[in-house]
């Protein structure tokens, strides 16, 4: 169900070890995880998304970046369903995760989810200690043995650098944790499910400058293990941690997706001129 | 298993009826006998409906409510009350009338202070209000009032704390009043004191009788209860609220 | 610029002569709030004791005490409480977990509500003696009083409730929903604890109005003052109690004023819990980031 | 199971929802034998309210709710803003508390609480000033009590809402305290105000106990202030108890009739609500 | 009262004219405009700033850049004292501007935060409409001509290059600008009443890149005509735009500065360990 606690990657998964940071498709295995297919999202009446068509390759960090309100948080929602809470919000178009379609009417939603973490902007850890924010969802997936649950809680705070932090306190309300250990704790909660994607909106920016240098590093070091998507208005930080990247640009108040590609190839050499005004022009 | 009588309706009897109660329930044990009040025409519609098991009404049944069966249990009349303190003495019928249709709008005139009456008048379905009504030959539309009351107790009330009110309630929950210390007095009509002896004796003009009434002819623990009040046992009772027992007279 | 200096000096008097008037208004408020508190407690105090609490009426109240009446007030707001409380709370979590705002059931609901809310007690009082007492036939009881008293509640307990629940940040459902928690985890184990304190807020809130109501049990739990023996029997409450004796006993104001205070003082310990409950949700809200 | 939970909610949100049906349904019902026997013009044209006599006027209840309600807005509205605004802006935090807690004091106290009170002091002293005492004004004076917290703690939790950048920002800018709550502050806050003295209004319409017991309850159009007035509610608690067929039925209608008026008033704060959104 | 409209920069004020962007302390006047002398302040018992003792210069920028919660919100707030607003909070020690102790008794606080214009994190347009945002602080301050307000507002809606974008809605509501429009909104508010100083608060982290890149330039347009204050989480920002840097740190839970000289000294030769840390660390 979940790696060992002593050994965190397992080399049969993927190649990646711990290492320093570094950009482009090195480390990552070019097959597209997640397809997604003229994809268009609306709100309504509201179109917010439209045509979207891209590829998200297994094992690697997918950037999203543009101009707010170009609908990333909206497209990021929709790979896990999670638009569905949303009334009124109607999308077409497919998207298919290992060849599945995730609309499929049979599908399991929760099942789905439970297979995609997803760490939002701020950091949201419910108001319970902090082991039960860990706990919870684990109890809620039928993991309820207590040998397993300690075990992973112990791994995945590790896998985040806060056990060391936190391991003497695990009962102290999650609230009282400082703004980027949340952060982290919101991540070892979604890791905990020992999900295949990881879903990231803008992570860091909640943050000030040190714990969002220390979540970016684990977001690094995730690199491999899972195929990570990740929102950010911080276009250094995207140009250090990326792979991949989507442009997405507001055109006819519809989101859509500019230009896709490697990471270096976006911020070095943009095909289109829209994304070279927006990496060299933004001054984010 | 314990059996249980709703009696609703006058004002007037409730205090009476719910002594009663409690001495008719401290001889038969497992009984419960609960007192509402709301008027004679509350208990007349009651009655009727089935709401409660008796209705108390204070006054004749009138010929189209001759389908209900009436138990008189007492005597009573109505009477005119002001504050203690006022020095009006007496007010002929001709006043009274003038000073509930708004023609007499100060003590002065008929002799007491200089002060605004403040007319106190009963809200309709009372029966106490019906006898006032058709003794002065008056139409409850020409009654020009400064407060409406329900309940006897709330006129009695209403004149105690204002000196220059005037009002009517039943005599006996006056005369009970001023034995305890209200500030009110009755006044005589036409000559005759408005007092127990005269109700008894048959002289005082506004008498009525105090009645039960129910659907049926009573059964089981509803006719005990009716007989109980009409008999010798709760004459006591009776005049301790000042009405006249019926039996005596 | 001279123009500019008077400007200013006008602007001045003008925040002199606001806050004046401001301080004068609370000022009335408060002293209309002593004048009507030490009349009470001039009025009752010395007639208070614990015989005054435990008897039972005599006189038609002038002596004797209030016992019965206190029962009886418990037992109508028992059973408007029981009736009222998951009816209430259950259509507070659909109105804020499961129907939008703008569905045709939730709007529905929520403004039949919102008329329910404003309807005056009065009118709950004509429709309880024509439903639970006349057409159910329960007859004048403390159950078609309690009854009638719940109708009157569901408003107050479904809107605290549901703005309890709408204060627990979306956050928490967007993250439980991302990890695959089903909804009614997500209502149980998480929202409705975050949202435990605005509910006994509300539910404190609904006991103070349900005490204090007198209209609407005039003609449905009737005024027998007597110990109730079951349900079904007829039972005074508090306020009605004082309504009858201030307006048909004479020489009544001297109990009225003692049950007024023993009704304020149990108003005033509700008020006191409910405001602690509110403080305590509100500073859990503030919890930093 | 989450299909079970959202069913059984269903069922409770039904029950709740159906609820102003049967009010509104059973009213209509106890009204139907008066709308069939008189026909409506009769409620506002008959010479008076006399049930006895077959006459069936509601307009001098109407007058008397109007203007009981009407007036006592007129007093608590102002006192009420001001009272949120002295909590929210000008006591120090200490004597906001204090002064907080005791107008949610003042809305807890029972309708029969003020009705007492003014039955025994305030009634007495009118009746000093112009007889008989029991009058419009005292009702307006209860009803002042009653409606001001209302008024207060909503207009407080409106001003509550207002957010502090807004406040900070015009202190920022050299704002004066007036200048910051007319500006921003009561501008800001107005939806929450005018609503809650539409639910104020709607309490006072329907206020029965404390009015009945001060208001003397005579029916007729009043003149002056120290005339005595019966308002619809009073009305209804004051008949009810004993009134019988076509009787009865009327009480119904004044109470159908304050349904409506409850009804088209919340339907104003709602238009007034969405207009602003809009 | 307020310039000319025809003649935004009065000369005779100072010697700044707008040019292209430029770091260093070329175009500002190295007088010391607000001297902090041993300033500390307290929330209730905690306290949050201790002995901060600075200079800053008439006509520059000045960033303050340093961690979450090491108190430069609160540094900047007490020199308009806008934290007299928050309850418990005391102060120690003395500002100064143009030598006058802005806690001497008898200022008129109105007065000094009129000279202080100030911008916050989060845009503060209040909900009126974008005139009426403009006018009500100039009738506040006793401007009332119409025609002398109107001038006002042209000039400064045109002094951040919002007149062409809004000049056919000034009637529209103000919250229905994107947050770059309301954010400039707000600096122009606070330019009408011509202030001397301009105090400014992460004025760009709520805003998109794109946004942020206008509001930057409009900063940086700024400089010579106001004294201006700026802080910000961004460091590429503060090296771009600001001629003097402080940067603040905690230690045993209270903020302290630890260093504060020209910008290019604090980002290429910091005196101090920590700021070296943090400049360099810090991948904000
Ligand atoms: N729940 C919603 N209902 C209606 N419209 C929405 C909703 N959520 C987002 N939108 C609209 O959809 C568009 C895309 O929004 P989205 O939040 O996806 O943008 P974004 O790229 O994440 O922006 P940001 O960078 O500001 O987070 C915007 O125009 C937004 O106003
Ligand atoms: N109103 C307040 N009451 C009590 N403590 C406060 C208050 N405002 C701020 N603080 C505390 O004072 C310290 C400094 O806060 P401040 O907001 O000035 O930091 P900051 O440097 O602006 O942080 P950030 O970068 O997160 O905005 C923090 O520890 C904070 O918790
Ligand atoms: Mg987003
Ligand atoms: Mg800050």
């Amino acid at each position: 169900m979940h790696s060992e606690p002593e050994q965190p990657i397992s080399p049969a998964n993927n190649a990646y070890t711990l290492g320093p940071m570094q950009a482009g498709p090195v480390c990552c295995d070019p097959q597209p995880l997640i397809q997604v297919d003229n994809f268009s999202l609306h709100y309504g009446v509201k179109p917010a998304l439209a045509n979207i068509t891209l590829d998200i390759y297994r094992g690697c960090i997918t950037a999203l970046i543009g101009p707010s309100g170009c609908g990333k948080t909206s497209f990021l929602s929709s790979i896990n369903r999670l638009t569905d809470l949303i009334p009124g919000c109607r999308i077409t178009g497919r998207i298919r995760i290992e060849g599945n379609d995730i609309h499929d009417p049979s599908l399991n939603v929760q099942a789905l989810r439970r297979q995609i973490g997803m760490v939002f902007q701020k950091p949201t850890p419910f108001p319970l200690s902090i082991h039960r924010n860990i706990e919870l969802p684990l109890h809620e997936h039928g993991i309820t043995r207590r040998a397993h649950t300690g075990a992973i809680i112990r791994q995945v705070l590790q896998d985040v650098g806060l056990w060391d932090e936190v391991h003497d306190r695990l009962d102290a309300p999650a609230l009282s944790l400082s703004g980027g250990q949340q952060q982290r704790l919101c991540i070892a909660r979604a890791l905990a499910l020992n999900p295949q994607i990881l879903l990231m909106d803008e992570p860091c920016s909640a943050l000030d400058p040190i714990a969002s240098g220390v979540v970016e590093d684990l977001i690094s070091r995730l690199r491999g293990r899972y195929t990570i998507v990740i929102v950010t208005h911080n276009l250094a930080q995207a140009r250090r941690i990326a792979n991949y990247a989507a442009f997405f640009w507001v055109r006819g108040h519809v989101g859509r997706l500019v230009e896709f590609g490697h990471c270096r190839q976006i911020f070095e050499s943009p095909a289109h001129e829209l994304t070279a005004a927006y990496v060299n022009g933004a001054r984010g | 298993a314990s059996q249980k009588l709703v009696l609703t309706g006058a004002s007037t009897i409730a205090p009476l009826a719910g002594e009663i109660a409690r001495r008719f329930e401290a001889f038969h044990a497992g009984t419960r006998i609960d007192v509402q009040t709301g008027g004679s025409a509350r208990g007349i519609n009651d009655a009727r409906k089935g709401i409660a098991d008796i209705g108390m009404v204070s006054r004749a049944l009138k010929p189209e409510e001759k389908d209900l069966r009436a138990h008189t249990i007492a005597l009573d009349g109505v009477g005119i009350i002001l504050h203690a303190s006022n020095p009006v003495a007496v007010l002929s019928t001709q006043q009274i009338a003038g000073i509930y249709t708004g023609k007499i709008l100060n003590w002065k005139i008929v002799g007491g202070r200089d002060a605004p009456v403040t007319v106190v008048n009963k809200a309709e379905g009372r029966s106490t209000l019906e006898l006032f009504l058709s003794y002065f030959k008056l139409k409850n539309s020409d009654i020009k009032p400064q407060v409406i009351i329900g309940d006897n107790a709330q006129g009695i009330k209403t004149v105690a704390g204002n000196p220059n009110a005037i009002s009517y309630v039943s005599i006996g929950a006056a005369e009970y009043e001023i034995t305890h210390g209200t500030p009110i007095k009755l006044l005589p009509l036409n000559g005759v004191a408005a007092s127990v002896i005269n109700i008894r004796n048959g002289t005082f003009p506004l008498s009525r009788p105090l009645n039960l009434v129910t659907r049926e002819v009573p059964q089981g623990l509803v006719r005990d209860f009716i007989e109980f009040t009409r008999s010798e046992q709760v004459h006591d009772l009776v005049e301790a609220q000042y009405f006249v027992p019926i039996s005596v007279r | 610029m001279p123009e500019a200096v008077s400007m200013k000096l006008a602007h001045v008097h003008r925040d002199r002569l606001a806050q004046l008037a401001v301080c004068l208004a609370a000022f009335v408020v408060c002293a209309a709030f002593a004048w009507i508190v030490g009349d009470l407690v001039r009025g009752g105090l010395g007639h208070l004791s614990w015989g005054f609490l435990v008897d039972s009426p005599r006189d038609a109240g002038r002596a004797g005490g209030i016992g019965p009446i206190l029962v009886s007030t418990l037992l109508i707001l028992l059973v408007a409480l029981m009736a009222a409380l998951p009816l209430g709370w259950a259509t507070a979590a659909l109105l804020a977990e499961y129907v939008s705002a703008n569905s045709g059931f939730g709007y529905a609901v929520r403004y039949s509500l919102q008329v329910l809310a404003g309807v005056p007690s009065i009118v709950f009082g004509l429709f309880g003696n024509a439903f639970f007492s006349i057409y159910l036939g329960m007859g004048f009881s403390i159950l078609s009083g309690g009854l009638t008293l719940a109708c009157m509640l569901l408003p107050i307990l479904v809107s605290t409730a549901e703005a309890g629940l709408r204060a627990v940040p979306d956050s928490y459902r967007l993250s439980a929903a991302a990890l695959g928690m089903s909804r009614a985890t997500t209502l149980f184990r998480l929202l409705l604890p975050a949202a435990a304190p605005a509910l006994a807020a509300g539910l404190l809130l609904g006991i103070g109005r349900a005490i204090a109501e007198t209209a609407a049990l005039l003609f449905t739990s009737g005024y027998v003052d007597r110990m109730p023996g079951s349900l079904l029997d007829s039972g005074r409450s508090l306020a009605i109690h004082i309504f009858d004796l201030s307006m048909n006993v004479s020489g009544g104001d001297t109990p009225a004023h003692a049950s007024v205070l023993v009704l304020i003082a149990v108003l005033l310990f509700i008020n006191m819990v409910a405001m602690r409950l509110t403080a305590r949700w509100q500073h859990g809200k503030m919890v930093p980031e | 199971m989450d299909k079970l939970i959202l069913r059984l909610l269903c069922g409770g949100a039904g029950i709740a929802a159906t609820l102003v049906l049967l009010i509104l349904l059973f009213l209509a019902v106890e009204s139907w034998p008066a709308l069939r026997h008189i026909p409506a013009g009769r409620f506002l044209t008959d010479p008076s309210w006399s049930p006895g006599e077959n006459m069936y006027n509601l307009a001098p209840m109407l007058s008397g709710t109007l203007y009981a309600a009407g007036g006592a807005l007129l007093v608590a509205a102002p006192l009420g803003i001001a009272s949120a605004l002295f909590v929210a802006y000008y006591a120090p935090p200490r004597v906001a508390g204090i002064y907080r807690r005791l107008i949610e004091l003042l809305a807890g106290i029972p309708s029969v609480v003020y009705g007492f009170w003014g039955l025994t002091t305030l009634v007495p002293l009118i009746n000093q000033l112009h007889p008989p005492g029991a009058s419009l004004l005292a009702g307006i004076l209860v009803l002042t009590l009653m409606i001001l917290p209302t008024i207060a703690l909503t207009a407080h939790a409106a001003l509550l809402a207002v957010p502090a950048e807004y406040l900070r920002g015009a202190a920022a800018l050299g704002m004066s305290r007036w200048g910051m709550i007319r500006g921003v502050a009561l501008p800001t806050a107005r939806p929450g105000i005018v609503a809650g003295i539409m639910l104020a209004a709607g309490r006072a319409i329907g206020e029965t106990m404390a009015v009945l017991m001060v208001t003397g309850n005579v029916v007729r159009h009043a003149d002056s202030l120290f005339d005595p007035v019966r308002t619809l509610a009073a009305n209804i608690a004051l008949e009810m108890a004993y009134a019988m067929n076509d009787h009865r039925a009327a009480l119904f209608v004044s109470g159908l009739t304050l349904m409506l008026m409850v009804m088209a008033l919340s339907g104003v704060a709602g238009w007034l609500a969405r207009n602003r959104h809009a």
